[in-house]
């Protein structure tokens, strides 16, 4: 009955490549780095001017000079290296790191992405968001397929628009959420299709709550 | 701007002529209400926490703060917004800050947010020259309303414009005192671009030493950028969220975390 | 792009997956006809020489070349030059290069003059996803001609483009086997942003070293941007303009010398 | 009768102030640095790359790495630092640099210059030289008054309009030429004025060999 978080991370991590440069989200696509497959060299990007993340550090050796964009205290590897924002966002929008890992609150069937304001709630801003959607090659989006809503009921978050503010318009390559996989043809008018179903799921149970259209493929 | 005699103004002789006291002495002359002022640092990570202080203390109003993130409360920028001494933020992400948010939700506080890219890109174009550059980031949303867009190639591209400041204040782990600095680990993140931004640039390092002793080939801010330089006390640095591992933890904590600060 | 056996293309195994054995390895399966390479240097100094070698042995011809300078006869790019395998130079001077003027001249080779700035910072753009900005250099000049310009805050500017190459070609000082790269001095020049404006950058390095060896504070390119690498002999470089003082000269001779190269 | 080369180059010099950084372009320009007043600090901007520029290195020590702009070996200073070109064009362009002294083909009345391609003969190329008069905050030209054609006859270089191809409109501060000093109001209406005569030359001298107008307010 539905993938796990975990089980969602470990799905996205099929995505990586040996040699790839990821820059992962907050939530789920953190996790991704705990199932990144022995011998595969996957270095991982923090926008605040770091590639090759390291682990957390062991208690009592936090260094303040050392965080990823989360403001988290993390440590260094020998593949490190240190740069400025503008090197970083350079490295960004120019297409150089292969793959996002990023969670959403709504995608659109065409690939628009909403992840970074509510209406009417205090805006925290978009922090690198944006650009990594417009400039990284590939964007896999790891979400709850539906939102829980304060009084009980749900809302679909993949649609046929996002009726929340954009974080980017045809930029996701891939969804996957507790119920499945999707694919998004971004730039072409391929739409969405359904590629895969988590385990006990069936393509009923997505239908239902899925408002955005799409074909189904399965693998 | 470096007129006045050392002793007056708490600059030290001859080749130390960046070289001041302290924060204060440093920014002496230099304040003013309604002025723009960038600021170094991600989170709390390389922020110039003395130089604020010290624009704190001189009690000047009605800033427009180009920085990052806004401090927390009590801390950083966050004293700033303490004393409402800003009027005005341009910032990617603005965190938990009770004091911010108080603010502006009751309409005291401006703020414009950009893209984290785009900011750091906008300052960059401001130290070097380039009043207007196409960035993909942000086509199609909130952040492209009312700004020119055009294709190149077929692809959809948004105009931003370069920003250049009054004062910048930058924090940096190395400095000599012709003002060549080098930053340390994640902290170097905004100080390079921001030092390059602005008619004058402070630095506060936590080593000061004399020319020639870092390596030329690892400086990361020349000299030409920082007119007045101060060394400060590297006490005890705050870190926002600390995060750690068990020494028996078999399988490390992943580290990640970007996308949205 | 780094498909086959390591033991086939020469490369090494596991971590050394970037390593490869000599320039003609490194460029296997890269090069074609009438393909834009970027080439590092400024004079003969930093000069991807061996990796221009390997260029001129596989006979490619029709190519672009995006470089500051041209070489000089029988050196570096005037090598290319001499077998007639460059179509186009995009270069900010071409110096004393007699087979160059002669091809010029004879309206064998196309060339496109862009000033030193503009072009570095078109190299810039290319690798950091700006598709175009705006300058002050050249307004007025024949090298605004056809370019869309533009006044900001009552100033003008020109419009100009980023580019982007098939391959770089630059050479560093140390590197390690993922990739990061360290330069030296002023050599330098435009090998950082080359490296980060083609599809494939292929690095030649006076020393390679192990990940870790490099302090990751003091890394110029990282490794993301380097998708080959290997060790060149760091044997006599070759100097353009020798210049020198007698020990016992009492007024330093000047060095100056800018301006026009 | 007139200043020699190292003359210009002295007078050239008193446009230095302390803690100030400056280009030189090749030529007269280069021997400005002799003259740099005891004391004062001036550093000097290579280019491609380098702020600190030393003197010529002794015999038997020069380093191909280490060059300036004109591809001479140079040495570095403890205030020496190393940059890209994209970074020194940055600094250029920014309106780091405090001065950048220059030779000329042409300058015109309103601050035009001419330095870098004759038509009908070979062009090498702008170099570095539109950025440098596009960028740098006051621009010095140090040049003789005339040019020598192979005829033996004289042409002015001091013009009402250059008619050579530009290197930058409305770029000129200050002329510095073996027969006297002009300043030019670069971006006003206030035109070029004579404000020195050099050793032994009159005012006539001048008239004789200038093109441009220009007004007389010696000092």
């Amino acid at each position: 009955m539905a993938w796990t978080r975990e089980q969602m991370a470990a799905r996205a991590a099929k995505e990586l490549e040996d040699g790839f440069y990821v820059n992962l989200g907050i939530g789920i696509p953190t996790l991704v780095s705990n199932y990144i497959p022995e011998g595969m060299s996957v270095q991982l990007q923090s926008e605040n001017g770091m590639l090759g993340m390291g682990p957390f550090p062991y208690e009592g050796e936090e260094d303040p000079d050392l965080i990823n964009a989360g403001k988290q205290t993390i440590t260094a590897l020998p593949t490190t290296s240190y740069f400025s924002s503008s090197d970083s966002f350079g490295m960004i929008r120019g297409g150089h790191i292969n793959l996002s890992i990023l969670g959403a609150m709504q995608v659109a069937q065409n690939g628009d992405l909403a992840n970074w304001m509510i209406p009417g709630k205090m805006v925290k801003g978009m922090g690198g968001a944006m650009d990594l959607v417009a400039g990284v090659k590939r964007v896999v989006v790891v979400m709850e397929h539906v939102a829980k809503n304060k009084d009980g009921t749900e809302s679909a978050k993949l649609l046929k628009e996002c009726d929340l503010p954009l974080t980017g318009t045809h930029v996701v390559d891939l969804v996957i959420t507790d119920l499945g996989v999707f694919t998004i043809d971004k730039k072409g008018d391929g739409g969405m299709t359904l590629i895969e179903l988590a385990d006990g799921v069936s393509e009923e149970d997505i239908r239902a709550k899925t408002e955005g259209d799409y074909t189904v493929a399965l693998k | 701007m470096l007129n006045g005699s050392a002793e007056a103004d708490g600059r030290k002789d001859g080749s130390m002529r960046k070289v001041f006291k302290g924060p204060t002495e440093a920014l002496a002359g230099l304040l003013r209400d309604d002025m723009m002022i960038m600021c170094g640092g991600f989170g709390l990570c390389g922020i110039p926490d003395e130089l604020i202080d010290a624009v704190q203390a001189s009690g000047v109003k009605g800033l427009t703060i180009v920085s990052n993130n806004a401090g927390i409360d009590g801390v950083g920028l966050g004293k700033l917004l303490e004393t409402r001494q800003v009027a005005k933020m341009i910032s990617s992400y603005v965190g938990e800050n009770k004091e911010f948010a108080r603010q502006y939700l009751g309409g005291e506080l401006e703020i414009e947010f950009n893209p984290q890219g785009t900011l750091a890109e906008r300052i960059r174009a401001g130290g070097a020259g380039i009043p207007a550059f196409f960035t993909k980031t942000g086509f199609g949303t909130k952040v492209a309303e009312g700004k020119e867009t055009r294709q190149f190639d077929g692809e959809d591209y948004v105009m931003e414009r370069g920003l250049f400041a009054d004062i910048a204040l930058v924090h940096a782990h190395t400095g000599d005192t012709e003002g060549n600095l080098r930053y340390r680990m994640t902290a170097r993140n905004f100080n390079p671009m921001m030092a390059t931004a602005a008619k004058v640039t402070i630095a506060q390092v936590e080593n000061l030493v004399q020319p020639g002793e870092i390596d030329p080939d690892t400086i990361h801010t020349p000299g030409i950028f920082v007119k007045r330089i101060i060394a400060v006390n590297t006490g005890e640095k705050r870190i926002e969220q600390r995060t750690t591992r068990k020494r028996n933890d078999a399988t490390p904590a992943a580290a990640a975390g970007g996308g949205t600060h």
